[in-house]
């Protein structure tokens, strides 16, 4: 607006109740004055997660929820534009990492992709790096986008229906180059400068980057499973060195990527004998506790083709080492979506996929309290 | 006119109504939402500054109190008279301050909200918080006191996320700014 | 995309699958082959009408639903951006007009307002005219924007705070000037090239364009009613040169806009004796039939100081002539807005605010059908 | 690997198993919603053609017919066995044509499911229609021939608004495109 047109209006409107406040604020009462201001994150707590929302029925306002699972409570939120996915949060937590996509029109118009950098205390846009609008969009897992281990390097997986890697050096904060990785689809980090991905005959394809965030090698494993037989799920979770990814079936496979090509173990069952009808389902089905070495995983009974992405019922939990289930935790409600808090005494989060979040407790199975108006379709969740 | 009278007159009332009808939670409560609070643009108030202090600061006589009246999530929170939209305390603010990353509106809506602890009248700035899409918790509404879009200071339909870097609305705080007079 | 990776990539699935579809399509089956393509709307049904949601939970991903209120049918959408509160409809239905609010980022960044122009026929963009951004949000009414008479020049109202009117040549279809009007609000067109705003102290303002759409004059009545007693709802209907509105207290004011400045005629009540306890209420809460000369508006009981945008749960229908209420429509359920259809056999539509209208026989009163599904917050509604 | 043989495979699957799964509703359905189909990047079908002809073409023989397994609104509709989205016959289109202002996407997603009139099994091409917000009606999903995202052209969980002026999904059509045949 124009100053001088604020004035002439605003002023009309200033000269009717200037007064009462003016003589108001000239007595202070028994409750102090506030000073309205802009809230600070601070510290964050133990049982924090992120909520990221696709907002399905409206996509083009999709949004990032900040909740304290032990309050219950909304911490702070950020709007991410269309076809939103998830954040990449860097080790330290000073800054988030959000790849978003806009449209000068919202759903129209010229589209332009970016990585936003928010303040990790205080939410703020600090700013932005154009990339390539190519990123791939879609029900979101955790392989559209990752930070390599040094966390100089943010990729984002584009299909456009072109598959590539678009690099970031989120250190100097601009674009460093695309890759084409015909054949090859998202992202998983397995090393400094490293990261692999799936490929459509089942094989895995590694790409190690240079200092400057450019292709330096890539290398291509045989098969480790056959699409046509047992898919493998790209929803992956990973501890340490090792990628975990279970099949429609139900057999868990290790992919060790300590050295610079992967390795392959020999898969494990989730169900015993006589538990064939119980499979693993739903988006983001597979959660991990390092410090506890267990891995999380939703199941639904009457397993059947096709229901490979059916809500669990139950989390089945199992002891990495021992390679053995250590107990059964019944879920309050079907859930599509989970997460496990890094802490000692870890809380499993379960999104019904509607704007309900489950809190159990990790150890106990115990449901400790259920989060409503958690946005619109809360598909991925994220600690901190 | 005497706004001043006009302003005491529908504070009153509404401070008096306020248990009986607040916890109204009608779709026109839902409403409320978009509306920034609604009158009295005063930009040059003490609400326009300390925007930059980041310390949170209870109000201290509230802080011992039970009961939805003495709750900033709350449709009941004294303080929640006249407010029309999300309350911030519900949206990682609270009563007085507004959720990181949002930008603090300077120009806001006045009510005059009766405090049950000391029965006296206090004037509340409304203030808008604003640049994120909408908050979507704690929705609170209630039309007393609100004119048509003809007088802006006093309408509740209108976005009140004015004078800021986006005007996309977020959620409303409920701060206290001073002491209503009797003089009515 | 590029071209060559694209070949690279999409080359290799559709050797997979073309031998498949090329081979199928060799051979008809009884049912014919379609041929996918675009649909188009044709000639307007009678009881067409127009949803405007601004999207409240999602305001970045504003709507106007298109439905048939005889087979309850979805007929199409316009994304309408952030702030929507309503379309303009030219007599002669060609184009839509849509003035329109985005943001580089959707929620931020640089705004920019727009008309669009749409094919009414298509309901594709046909272009678009840039605007000051300073167009009004807030809860729709019908006063946010409006077509003179003579449907060469769209207004829309400003709020910055500062008030003021944008005026685009729509026929030029280019903006044309930003008229200052402090202390008067909203727009409504009153002649060929003439319309009025309603001013803070009761009275109205009539500005006249000339041929190019700048002010030619203006000119304040003074109050015809007093703001402190019992305001005059600023949403009103017009029915040829007769705009009418209610006061919070059941008045009926008619302005008379046939000559240079408006005519006021003595109010008369909605209410009979005894009916003091029903006050008019909701946010679109006058509907007119032209036909029938005939004033619908919403009512509800315990009418008190507040309540004039509680939802109605009856409508009350007027003889304009006579002045006189002609017959009372319980609904089925409370509604906050409502229209008439403009035919010999025309339909109340009923909006709930909830994405839920209900369609009434506006002589008859049944409830002929109720249309679920109407978006989030579908407020104000047109019919074309 | 015989890729005519696993989609043909899962063709029948989907086909026989319409009636008794097709009218699931549960979130997972909704889900579909962002899903604009799935398989078979095949911009060189027919199906990508004729975007021109704006004459209405409901297939003639299924006119007559009555029940949710010939009505185009419903999940149960025939040539839904492996929709994954809004049906765009509840958005302003039909089961061949997108709404009014939206973009036919080129790529489509193929099926093969089985007139339950003639026994036959017809090759279905599930194109989206873009550029607009969600259409929002009608929202039908299953997950039978699904495969993760590392095969694209398999994948439901991609949007297939792709070779469009904006990628933005709306709903999805249900297009005969031809007859499966029996070789598998």
């Amino acid at each position: 607006m124009t100053p001088r047109t604020f004035d002439r209006t605003a002023g009309a409107w200033l000269a009717l109740l200037l007064t009462l406040p003016a003589l108001a604020l000239a007595q202070a009462g028994p409750v102090p004055l506030d000073r309205p201001h802009v809230e600070k994150l601070g510290e964050p707590g133990p049982h924090w997660f992120w909520a990221n929302d696709v907002s399905f029925f409206n996509m083009a306002d999709g949004r990032a929820y900040l909740f304290d699972a032990d309050s219950g409570r909304m911490l702070g939120m950020l709007s991410t534009g269309i076809f939103f996915a998830k954040l990449e949060i860097p080790a330290d937590g000073s800054v988030i990492y959000s790849p978003e996509t806009y449209y000068s029109r919202h759903t129209r118009g010229e589209r332009t992709d970016v990585v936003t950098y928010y303040d990790a205390n205080t939410l703020a846009v600090q700013g932005e790096t154009v990339v390539p609008g190519r990123r791939h969009s879609g029900l979101p897992n955790i392989g559209f986008s990752t930070l390599t281990d040094d966390q100089r390097f943010l990729l984002v997986y584009n299909f456009s229906p072109a598959q590539s890697v678009t690099v970031v050096n989120v250190q100097a904060r601009e674009f460093v180059a695309e890759i084409q990785t015909p054949g090859c689809a998202l992202t998983y980090a397995t090393g400094e400068t490293r990261f692999m991905m799936m490929c459509g005959n089942g094989s895995l394809m590694t790409v190690a980057l240079d200092d400057q965030g450019r292709e330096a090698s890539r290398e291509r494993t045989a098969p480790f499973f056959d699409p046509q037989q047992d898919p493998v799920m790209e929803k992956g979770v990973r501890r340490e060195d090792v990628w975990y990814f279970v099949s429609y079936g139900g057999d868990v496979y290790e992919v060790d990527v300590s050295g610079k090509a992967p390795g392959f173990r020999e898969p494990w069952p989730l169900q015993r004998a006589g538990e064939g009808g119980w499979r693993p389902g739903g988006f983001e089905l597979l959660g991990v506790h390092a410090g506890r070495n267990e891995l999380a995983v939703l199941m639904h009974e009457q397993g059947e083709p096709g229901s490979h992405k059916n809500p669990g019922t139950e989390t089945w939990v199992y002891d990495l080492a021992a390679r053995e289930r250590v107990r059964r935790m019944p879920l309050t409600a079907p859930a599509v979506s989970i997460v496990v808090t890094r802490d000692e005494h870890p809380v499993l989060l379960a999104s019904r996929g509607e704007p309900v979040i489950d809190v159990y407790d990790f150890t106990s199975g115990d449901l400790l309290r259920t989060i409503e108006g958690v946005g619109q379709t809360p598909l991925y969740l994220q600690v901190p | 006119m005497n706004w001043l009278n006009w302003l005491d007159r529908i504070g009153e009332h509404s401070a008096r109504q306020v248990a009986r009808t607040s916890s109204r939670r009608s779709f026109l409560a839902r409403l409320g939402v978009l509306v920034a609070g609604g009158a009295a643009s005063v930009p040059l108030l003490p609400v326009a500054r300390g925007q930059e202090s980041a310390a949170r600061e209870p109000a201290p006589d509230e802080a011992g109190k039970r009961g939805p009246e003495y709750d900033p999530t709350s449709c009941e929170y004294w303080r929640h008279c006249a407010i029309d939209g999300f309350a911030c305390a519900c949206c990682g603010g609270s009563q007085s301050s507004c959720p990181p990353g949002t930008e603090l509106a300077g120009m806001t809506w006045l009510g005059t909200c009766r405090n049950p602890d000391d029965g006296r009248d206090y004037i509340i700035s409304y203030n808008d918080c604003c640049g994120k899409g909408s908050c979507g918790q704690c929705l609170c509404n209630r039309n007393e006191g609100d004119l048509p879009m003809w007088m802006p200071p006093k309408n509740n339909d209108t976005n009140w996320c004015q004078g800021v870097k986006s005007q996309s609305y977020h959620c409303t705080i409920a701060a206290v700014v001073g002491v209503a007079t009797q003089e009515s």
